[in-house]
């Protein structure tokens, strides 16, 4: 009777790396939260756009590509040490992995910190203040929406590496770094549309 | 829902939904752009000075009908009747030219745009400042030129007030001992050339209806013609001729409203039909607008005296917003081609009906006799605000042909079968949004400033702009006496980021033969004379000649303040050639350095200011004339 | 159990199914591991121990007081409005005031009471009703309450300061532009709309990985509870329909402070695209105050008849099918803004259709109800209201749909008519239902039955009699938002009766919180099963204890208490931390146990921090650059390693 | 014309109408009584003051700073033509208003004076034309301008006016 | 329960107004224009069928509720799928039929107004409307403000703007509403086909005085149309008594010639209502006030206590000024 009416739960693991992590699924909420946000600024550009007859308006060039391109490819390059990182973080030795791992994490801090200064000269790139034009308004905002979140994603690795550095390095900071991984794959990934829109749209008509 | 959905909405209702179809407008772009990549390309190497092109650059392709034979003197701002700016002097020529020697030089005392031409007459040379309105006479027979007398008329100063684009005034006219002009408070005097006495003086516009005067008169067969100015204050524009002795009103043509006074009567046959029907002027306009709708007489006036016809040109109607104004708004931003004897139109040609751009219709007409087809043709030829030249029959106002001589987006031609122009409907301003790209701005392809006509090249030396706007139409009030314009607008420079141009145009072969890119709007008149020599002065304050042919710099004199005066020529009584300038800049141009205006504010001087935020770094401001020689 | 017909006065003192210990004895902890857990999840005392709260019991509370006390606001400002329409050419408010005061109702209702309301209850009963101990996410739970009282702090103190908002809670474009709308009311609202979705946003992440990873064993997908669908429903909607009108706001609040051109049609912005942002949410809106409400009356109709609710899987599938349809029908808003032809047909398409997954929804309710002899007691009583007012403000809704018939009704009495039956009558009786209900469990007290039929009573009169003349006065030309009206326009004794409703539907508030101050007074100890009902939010005390639970529960279908025969416990888990077991989103087989934080002040830092930057925006964009550094701060304090063991080196449970 | 004229003199006899001492110069005109020989309250016009300093009367726009009279001053600047001659504050016809050059004062009082009053140099004397608390919104606007941010981005509602390209360059 | 309230009340209290012949020059209910009867018919369709599906869905609960056989479980819960499918079934039936009935009746009055449509302009004002004419010449272009005559039986193409926030045209007794949008050119078609006055109000929030936005608009026989048509072309009526002289020259050297015009007059303002005609107007501050001369010189005297935060300044006038500009005014035809 006793053992139908019980079960025993304490053989099972206090932590998991993998998606069934409470943490992950924040992650995974924030994103969507996140992919709507940049959804409706994708909406809010086509619609602005398919009511005026120039774009960008017709004394504007687009946007340069030569920061583009490269805030592109160093925000691509930025997802190789995290990989790396996260990869190892899924073994679950925390102990042993923790150097090698804020290792990583510092290779990553400086080129998101590169991409970050692209981003910064990306704005000038764009010929047009915010307040030229609804055009340069959205541009504007997208880049800037944009850079706050990578710099959250920034600061969220900074503070893991420097915990993982710290003496109190535990399994559930291996699961931070695969959490912020997973963001910030969807700030890249996000970027790559928001480049299309910034960049390749205004030059296709 | 189909068919009927557009049928049913409005004109402008329809524009609205085909906006987001903007394949239709890309289309065009590159077409006009094209076009104007040609016409463009070829002339100027990045050094500014142009090279020959391959047609005939010299000849007398055309020549100038009524020349002002008498060399020593000047005695109208375009040197003669049609309006050449020619002079046959030819001591300074493109090969002594670089040698040209400052001879002597004149300070006005005035800090505002000095855009009139210097006369000379009898040994004497008379210039007309700005506001005040000074008449300075100089001896030319003593050594420096010293002042003889000067004229200081009694001027109210609140006419300041009703000046859209600086205080300025465009020049005096002599004839029978007399100098005539006009001052900014609505009075034109006669002052008396040898003694500076006033002669006579009549009022003939009030200040408090927004009326101000700047153009130079022109004395024809006893009359002289005045026109005034105000088409940014809702002014009613006229001509008035007054009779040379008693400056009593001999008659006045109103711009608009009823035929009696437009003086149309049985005489006017315009060549297009839409410019035939009765009292066009009050018919299309909106309620009593007409009263209130520019039109007004600022510019040039030409003179046939074999068909007995004056020539001028009507400003833009008031206000700059269309949307205020349906209808053609007859006669603003027209031409005139009248008797000067009754006043009564004999034709009449509307360059821009329902004007969207601020286009006035002002400017010089140049009368030329042209070899075209195959016969000589009465010609007039005129480089209009909207960035076409256009060569008319100046018998009967026929379009012979349209041309675009600088950039434009807002038309890609006029229909010469009903003489209409073909807008660009994407550029047409609305209230509530704004629209970009408007090239030319509202300055015009050409403003003001006169060009010039060889006989000897055949060439027409245009000195305009390179300008662009982005304009949002606003509600505009009227209120007597205060600007009714209803339009901002910001002015940014045109392709290739220049704002000037000095083209040489063969108004035969319609392109032009070469160009010369200027930094700032190239503001001042043209002057041609025989020697094959082409000047003109730049805002930064360079006085320069070009090869009339080449368009080669050949020698430049920095000037103390920016230019945009008129050039003139004359020998003196030691018998040289002596060419003389007034600098001292500022007009719509150089309101920001002639003003103090804001440079943060591109809006301010009707959005000129956006575009020459750098003009106060470049020069200053200050009124001088400056007379020069071989040595 | 009683077979009369006659109303029951009070509710069974000791209601059929057995409470749970004495059926369950293996669900009791020892007494000194019962202690352990209670000082792993307790409050800590005095004031600042408060705020350092996380318990989900404690914010759901403090989201439903808070909800409630602006409720009354906007129920103030409500009948003040219903004072200066009550007969033509009144002069009691100006018409600036007017403004505000209708903006504030609207803002109100929608943003501080509606939602946040649904989102309390939402996390008070969610971790109860899946029988685990708290949310996922305790810090950023109180996170979100913070911030939601700080934005209504916000605007109610702007509001006091004469800067509320005067452009209406929808707030169009160019009204409330720069041009237009001088002054920071409008910059006020725009941010405080920020604070609203912050917290909506946060609640919802922590509802939806509550309901789906913290599942008691057992309760697999298709024995969750009907109010838990909603709920999560809802929370789906959220994710997708807050984002919008925080960009619109966000839009808005540039184009005010920094002179972007977003809604500028002069610079080449739209006036309707802000329509279209705010409709794309506002629309979904609607159903995010108002599915909870579905789950409160399927909840209370199964209590009420003591039986399950029929069509279960109908009726989820409803709600979502609801939740989906929600999308895709704001442009119905927007008909008389001139929108192709084609396209409202299709958005009239769209809003018709969601007349069927409520129909079925209804048939199923009355389907249960078919014969069952329910319990007429209050909270049946308010499901009752619910289904007349609710169908009424359903049949205007499906009527709205029409073009030609919106173009005529659109912005009138009749919309407001429409709405306020389609939300009072579909949200907020069945939340005074819901709130009687489950007034026990808060309280451990029952609320008097005589006092909640008066209550009922006078509310549902007031509300007909404020509402009901309305759709008249629309038809007879009376537009939305007028401070006054003209005499000869004959509209004025319709508005007398609505005024003298809306008096009654006051009187009707009021009688309720006399009750509720009553019972925690005086009321009768509820035990833990009032109404016998089956959810797991009954099987533990009134009101519970701080970790719900003394063991986790085993549940083997949807109504595990009325068969606590077939329940079963869990044992394993740790009582000296705050543990939690999680379970597989689809069989809720368990998964491991996660560790949840402890109470901490960084939430309300964290709110403070976010709160300085929205509110200082509006006055100079230096706030954000503090608000930033302010905001690392609390990051790094959130996220400070507090040396809580985990992992392998942790000592495994006894 | 002529009708506005006489409006203009039948506005003139209307003010003299209410001055009472101006009508009956001849009856008593050795003997004037204190309070109306200095008028210390008008507003100076000239930074320059012989004699010692007077402790001034200081002249406070009662609006000044109020968004909601700035809009209000913003709406009326563009519906009696101030923008006219003097734009969005650059200037043109008109002075600029947004510099720190004030031909004749930029102190509220000043620019109030000007508006009723007038400049000779071209600006249009509104007295009687706009209602006291109409000249105060315009002058709480025209202080606006004049604070010293880039007109690129000031909060608050002017901001609504036109911006244009900044594009020198065309396709 | 009661039955005291709710819906049927409402729809009780409409039959009764309806039937009883009170009707609105402002209601939806007493069309007097062929959309505005469409739309009426699109009503009582959907009335009659809601209210008898009301009544049902709820005899049904209550029945379920109250009657007292007890429900066998098993074997109902087959049955009881069926009544749901059913149930559902009806109101997808019903729902198709509104969708139908709503989608014919929208194309039927979305019709275009055809090549011999009466075309005016109306352009939103704060708070306003701004009645334009367009013709050919321009010069045949009348231009009026809240007031809009229109001939029976010709369709009126409305082309809507605004000059400043969004406003909704709405005259119920012709057509549903419109928005007036800045930035947009909103088109709106109706035709009246009975004559008569009726009153309109602007329908969506536009700021302070969003209550006092209203207009008239007269639905005349051809002939009277085209009468007035050519009333308005005409110049404003020149004084005829010396009290109205006098009004006319202090209205023009008064500052009403900043915002407001009247043709014939050197007033060309263009920000406030055109008054060249302003004696004919029923109302005066768009609908506010009945136009008579007390409510004239009260208006001029002091427009923000009839309509506080309107755009009129106070004017200051000496009492003979007021009554003479007063009597100009309404004299004005």
């Amino acid at each position: 009777m006793s053992s139908r009416r019980t079960v025993d739960v304490s053989r099972l693991p206090d932590i998991t790396l993998d998606s069934g992590a409470l943490f992950w699924w924040a992650t995974a909420g924030l994103i969507a939260i996140e992919a709507m946000s940049f959804a409706i600024i994708i909406a809010t550009f086509i619609y602005l756009r398919m009511t005026v007859t120039d774009w960008p308006p017709p004394t504007l060039p687009p946007p340069d590509l030569r920061w583009g391109i490269a805030g592109l490819v160093v925000l691509v390059i930025s997802c190789v040490p995290i990989r790396m990182a996260e990869k190892i973080a899924g073994r679950g030795r925390p102990e042993e992995d923790r150097r090698r791992i804020a290792a990583l994490i510092r290779v990553f801090l400086l080129i998101a910190a590169v991409a970050v200064a692209i981003r910064l000269l990306e704005f000038p790139g764009t010929h047009c203040k915010w307040n030229n034009s609804a055009y340069g308004s959205v541009i504007w905002t997208t880049l800037g929406i944009h850079l706050l979140e990578a710099l959250a994603g920034f600061a969220e690795f900074a503070v893991v590496a420097a915990v993982l550095v710290g003496s109190h390095a535990e399994e559930k900071h291996l699961l931070d770094v695969r959490a912020c991984a997973l963001f910030w794959y969807f700030i890249v990934a996000v970027w790559i549309p928001l480049f299309g829109m910034i960049y390749v749209f205004p030059r296709l008509s | 829902m189909k068919d009927a959905r557009s049928q049913r909405l409005g004109k402008s209702a329809e524009r609205r939904r085909r906006r987001p179809r903007f394949s239709a407008l890309l289309f065009l772009f590159p077409v006009t752009a094209l076009l104007a990549a040609a016409a463009c390309k070829g002339p100027a190497p990045p050094g500014g000075a142009g090279v020959p092109a391959a047609g005939p650059a010299s000849g007398s392709a055309g020549s100038i009908p009524f020349p002002e034979p008498d060399e020593s003197s000047w005695i109208r701002p375009a040197k003669d009747f049609s309006s050449s700016r020619y002079s046959t002097l030819d001591q300074i020529k493109s090969d002594n030219v670089a040698n040209l020697k400052l001879a002597f030089t004149f300070s006005t005392g005035i800090n505002k745009g000095h855009e009139a031409a210097p006369l000379v007459v009898n040994g004497t040379m008379y210039i007309v400042t700005p506001y005040p309105n000074y008449l300075y006479a100089l001896d030319l027979t003593s050594p420096g030129a010293p002042a003889k007398w000067t004229y200081k008329p009694k001027t109210i100063p609140s006419a300041q007030g009703v000046a859209c684009c600086d205080v300025v005034n465009r020049g005096a006219v002599y004839g029978k001992g007399r100098i005539y002009y006009n001052t900014l408070d609505d009075q034109t005097v006669a002052v008396d050339a040898a003694t500076g006495q006033e002669v006579w003086r009549t009022r003939v516009g009030d200040i408090n209806h927004g009326e101000s005067i700047t153009m130079a008169p022109l004395l024809v067969k006893g009359k002289v013609l005045v026109g005034n100015s105000g088409g940014e204050f809702g002014v009613r524009g006229w001509l008035t001729a007054l009779d040379e002795d008693t400056g009593k009103v001999a008659w006045r043509a109103w711009s608009t409203g009823p035929d009696k006074d437009v003086l149309i009567g049985s005489r006017f046959k315009p060549f297009y039909a839409s410019d035939r029907g009765a009292d066009l002027g009050v018919s299309s306009w909106p309620g009593d607008m007409w009263k209130i709708g520019g039109g007004t007489v600022w510019g040039w006036i030409s003179y046939d005296p074999q068909l007995n016809l004056i020539y001028y040109g009507t400003s833009n109607p008031g206000p700059w917003n269309p949307d205020q104004r349906p209808g053609d708004n007859k006669w603003t931003a027209a031409i005139f081609a009248r008797d000067p004897d009754d006043g009564q139109a004999v034709w009449a040609y509307q360059w821009s009906p329902h004007d969207l751009f601020d286009y006035d219709g002002v400017n010089e007409n140049v009368l030329v006799d042209l070899p075209i087809g195959g016969r000589t043709r009465k010609t007039l030829l005129r480089a209009d605000r909207d960035g076409f030249l256009y060569v008319l029959d100046r018998e009967t106002g026929e379009i012979i042909s349209a041309t675009p001589f600088a950039y434009t987006t807002t038309r890609t031609g006029v229909d010469l079968k009903s003489g209409r122009p073909i807008e660009v409907a994407e550029k047409t301003p609305h209230v509530g949004t704004t629209t970009r790209g408007i090239c030319p701005a509202a300055p015009g392809g050409k403003d003001w400033q006169p060009s010039a006509f060889s006989p000897r090249t055949g060439l027409l030396y245009i000195p305009h702009n390179n300008l662009c706007q982005d304009e949002e139409g606003v509600q505009a009030n009227y209120i007597e006496g205060t600007p009714y314009v209803g339009a901002n607008v910001k002015m940014y420079a045109g392709p290739g980021g220049h704002r000037g141009e000095f083209t040489a145009w063969d108004p035969i072969a319609a392109r032009p033969v070469w160009k010369i890119k200027e930094k700032f709007p190239a503001w001042s008149g043209a002057l041609a004379t025989a020697g094959d020599v082409v000047f003109y002065g730049t805002m930064e304050g360079w006085f320069q000649a070009v090869d009339a042919r080449s368009g080669k710099l050949l020698w430049r004199f920095k000037c103390g303040s920016g230019i945009i005066g008129q050039p003139i020529t004359y020998r003196g009584p030691d018998g040289k050639q002596y060419v003389a300038i007034l600098s001292g800049v500022g007009g719509w141009a150089g309101a920001i350095v002639a003003n103090n205006l804001d440079p943060r504010d591109g809006t301010a001087a009707l959005g000129f200011v956006n575009a020459m935020g750098d003009l106060p770094t470049a020069t200053t401001a200050g009124g001088m004339l400056y007379v020069f020689a071989l040595p | 159990m009683k077979t009369s017909r006659e109303p029951v006065r009070k509710p069974p003192a000791a209601p059929e199914p057995a409470p749970l210990p004495a059926a369950l004895p293996e669900a009791e902890l020892p007494a000194h591991e019962r202690e352990e857990l209670r000082r792993a999840f307790e409050t800590q005392r005095g004031f600042f121990g408060s705020l350092k709260s996380v318990d989900h019991k404690v914010i759901g509370k403090r989201y439903v007081i808070t909800a409630l006390v602006f409720f009354v606001l906007g129920g103030i400002e409500a009948m003040t409005m219903r004072l200066q329409l009550a007969k033509p050419e009144n002069s009691l408010l100006g018409p600036d005031l007017y403004n505000q005061v209708f903006t504030m109702h609207g803002t109100t209702m929608m943003f501080l009471f509606a939602v946040p309301v649904m989102e309390g209850l939402a996390v008070y009963f969610v971790p109860l009703m899946v029988g685990t101990r708290n949310v996922a996410f305790p810090k950023l739970n109180a996170f979100g309450y913070w911030i939601y009282v700080l934005g209504g702090a916000f605007v109610y103190g702007g509001f006091f300061l004469n800067r509320g908002n005067d452009t209406g809670w929808f707030s169009y474009v160019p009204l409330s532009g720069p041009q237009y709308a001088p002054s920071h009311r409008v910059d006020i609202w725009a941010n405080m709309i920020t604070f609203t979705e912050v917290s909506a946003l946060a609640v919802a992440i922590e509802i939806i990985v509550t309901a789906f990873k913290q599942r008691a064993p057992g309760m697999s997908l298709n024995r969750i509870p009907l109010f838990v669908w909603s709920v999560i429903t809802t929370n789906f909607m959220v994710i997708f329909a807050m984002p919008a009108v925080m960009l619109a706001s966000g839009y808005l609040a540039l184009d005010r402070l920094v002179g972007t051109h977003f809604f500028n049609p002069a610079e080449g912005g739209d006036p309707l695209l802000y329509q279209h942002l705010f409709w794309f949410f506002g629309h979904p809106e609607v159903y995010i105050i108002f599915i909870p409400a579905l789950g409160m009356v399927s909840t209370i109709l199964a209590a009420s008849t003591k039986r399950p609710i029929f069509g279960y899987t109908a009726l989820v599938l409803s709600v979502v099918a609801t939740a989906f349809l929600g999308f895709g029908l704001w442009v119905h808003h927007m008909f008389a803004t001139g929108l192709p032809q084609l396209g409202e047909s299709f958005f009239t398409v769209a809003s018709m259709m969601i007349a069927i997954p409520s129909g079925v929804q209804i048939f199923c309710w009355i389907r249960s109800l078919w014969g069952s002899r329910p319990r007429m007691t209050t909270p049946f009583l308010f499901v009752l209201g619910f289904f007349f007012i609710f169908i009424a403000g359903g049949m205007t809704g499906v009527m709205l749909a029409s073009v030609p018939f919106n173009l005529q009704v659109h912005d009138t009495f009749f919309v407001v008519a429409h709405f306020h039956y389609v939300l009072i009558g579909g949200a907020v009786f069945p939340l005074f239902g819901a709130l009687t209900f489950w007034f026990p469990k808060l309280t451990g007290r029952l609320l008097s039955e005589t006092l909640g039929r008066w209550t009922f009573a006078v509310m549902f009169v007031g509300f007909n009699l404020t509402f009901g003349p309305m759709h008249w006065l629309g038809f007879r030309g009376m537009p939305r938002r007028v401070y006054t009206y003209l005499p000869e326009m004959g509209w004025g004794p319709a508005n007398l009766a609505a005024t003298i409703g809306a008096g009654m539907l006051g009187v009707g508030v009021l009688l309720f919180l006399i009750n509720a101050a009553r019972s925690l007074r005086s009321g009768e100890a509820a035990g833990n099963n009032p109404w016998g009902a089956s959810t797991l939010e009954w099987a533990t005390s009134s009101p519970p204890p701080p970790y719900n639970f003394e063991r986790i529960l085993v549940v083997s279908n949807r109504d595990p208490l009325w068969k606590p025969e077939e329940m079963a416990v869990v044992t394993g888990m740790r009582t000296d931390r705050r543990e939690v077991l999680t379970t597989r989103p689809l069989d809720a087989e368990p998964d491991h146990r996660a560790v949840l934080v402890g109470p901490s002040i960084w939430p309300l830092f964290l709110a403070f921090a976010l709160a300085v930057g929205l509110v200082g925006s509006v006055f100079t964009p230096w706030a954000i650059l503090l608000s930033g550094f302010l905001f690392l701060v609390a990051m790094i304090g959130w996220y400070w390693p507090k040396g809580e063991p985990s992992g392998h080196n942790a000592r495994t449970a006894s | 014309m002529r009708s506005k004229r006489a409006g203009r003199q039948l506005l003139v006899c209307a003010a003299l109408a209410v001055l009472p001492v101006g009508c009956d110069k001849l009856s008593n005109s050795l003997h004037q009584p204190p309070s109306a020989t200095v008028r210390t309250d008008a507003i100076a016009v000239s930074a320059l003051e012989p004699g010692a300093r007077m402790p001034g009367i200081v002249h406070k726009n009662p609006l000044e700073g109020n968004p909601f009279a700035i809009s209000e001053g913003q709406r009326l600047y563009d519906w009696y033509n101030c923008s006219g001659c003097h734009f969005r504050g650059g200037g043109g016809i008109g002075p600029p208003l947004m510099d720190e050059f004030w031909i004749y004062g930029g102190n509220p009082a000043n620019i109030y004076t000007t508006i009723v009053e007038g400049r000779p140099n071209g600006m249009p004397a509104f007295r009687g034309k706009i209602p006291d608390y109409q000249l105060w919104q315009i002058v709480a606007y025209v202080q606006s301008m004049r604070a010293d941010k880039p007109i690129a981005s000031p909060p608050g509602p002017r901001e609504d006016h036109l911006q244009a390209s900044e594009g020198k360059e065309s396709r | 329960m009661s039955r005291r309230s709710g819906l049927p009340a409402a729809a009780a209290a409409l039959l009764c107004a309806a039937l009883s012949g009170c009707r609105g020059i402002q209601s939806s209910l007493d069309p007097a224009g062929r959309e505005a009867a469409k739309i009426s018919g699109l009503w009582w369709l959907f009335f009659y069928v809601c209210t008898a599906v009301f009544v049902l869905v709820l005899a049904f609960l209550f029945y379920g509720v109250f009657r007292r056989r007890s429900e066998d479980a098993l074997g109902a819960r087959e049955r009881g799928k069926t009544y749901v499918a059913i149930g559902a079934g009806a109101t997808a039936a019903i729902l198709l039929l509104f969708l139908v009935v709503s989608v014919s009746a929208g194309r039927e009055i979305a019709e275009p107004a055809g090549p011999d449509a009466l075309k005016v302009q109306v352009i939103g004002h704060q708070w306003w409307w701004e009645v334009r004419y367009p013709a050919s010449p321009a010069n045949r272009t009348v231009v009026t403000a809240n007031e809009i005559h229109v001939p029976v039986g010709r369709p009126v193409f409305l082309e809507l703007l605004s000059g400043d926030v969004i406003h909704s045209f709405w005259a119920p007794n012709l057509h549903g509403k419109k928005d007036l949008i800045p930035g947009r050119i909103n088109s709106h078609a109706f035709t009246a086909k009975k004559a008569g006055v009726f009153r309109g109000q602007c329908a969506e929030f536009c700021g302070l005085q969003h209550a006092h936005m209203a207009f008239t608009i007269f639905a005349e026989t051809p002939e009277r149309y085209s009468a007035w048509y050519e009333k308005q072309l005409a110049p404003a009526a020149e004084p005829s008594t010396p009290s109205q002289e006098r009004g006319r020259q202090v209205f023009v050297s008064n500052s009403c010639v900043f915002c407001h015009a009247i043709q014939g007059t050197p007033a060309f303002g263009q920000v406030a209502p055109d008054l060249t005609h302003v004696g004919g107007r029923g109302t005066l501050a768009a609908g506010s006030v009945a136009n008579n001369p007390g409510n004239l010189a009260g208006w001029i005297a002091d427009p923000q206590s009839i309509k506080p935060g309107n755009h009129m300044p106070p004017m200051l006038m000496a009492p003979e000024d007021l009554l003479a500009v007063t009597d100009y005014l309404e004299s004005l035809k």
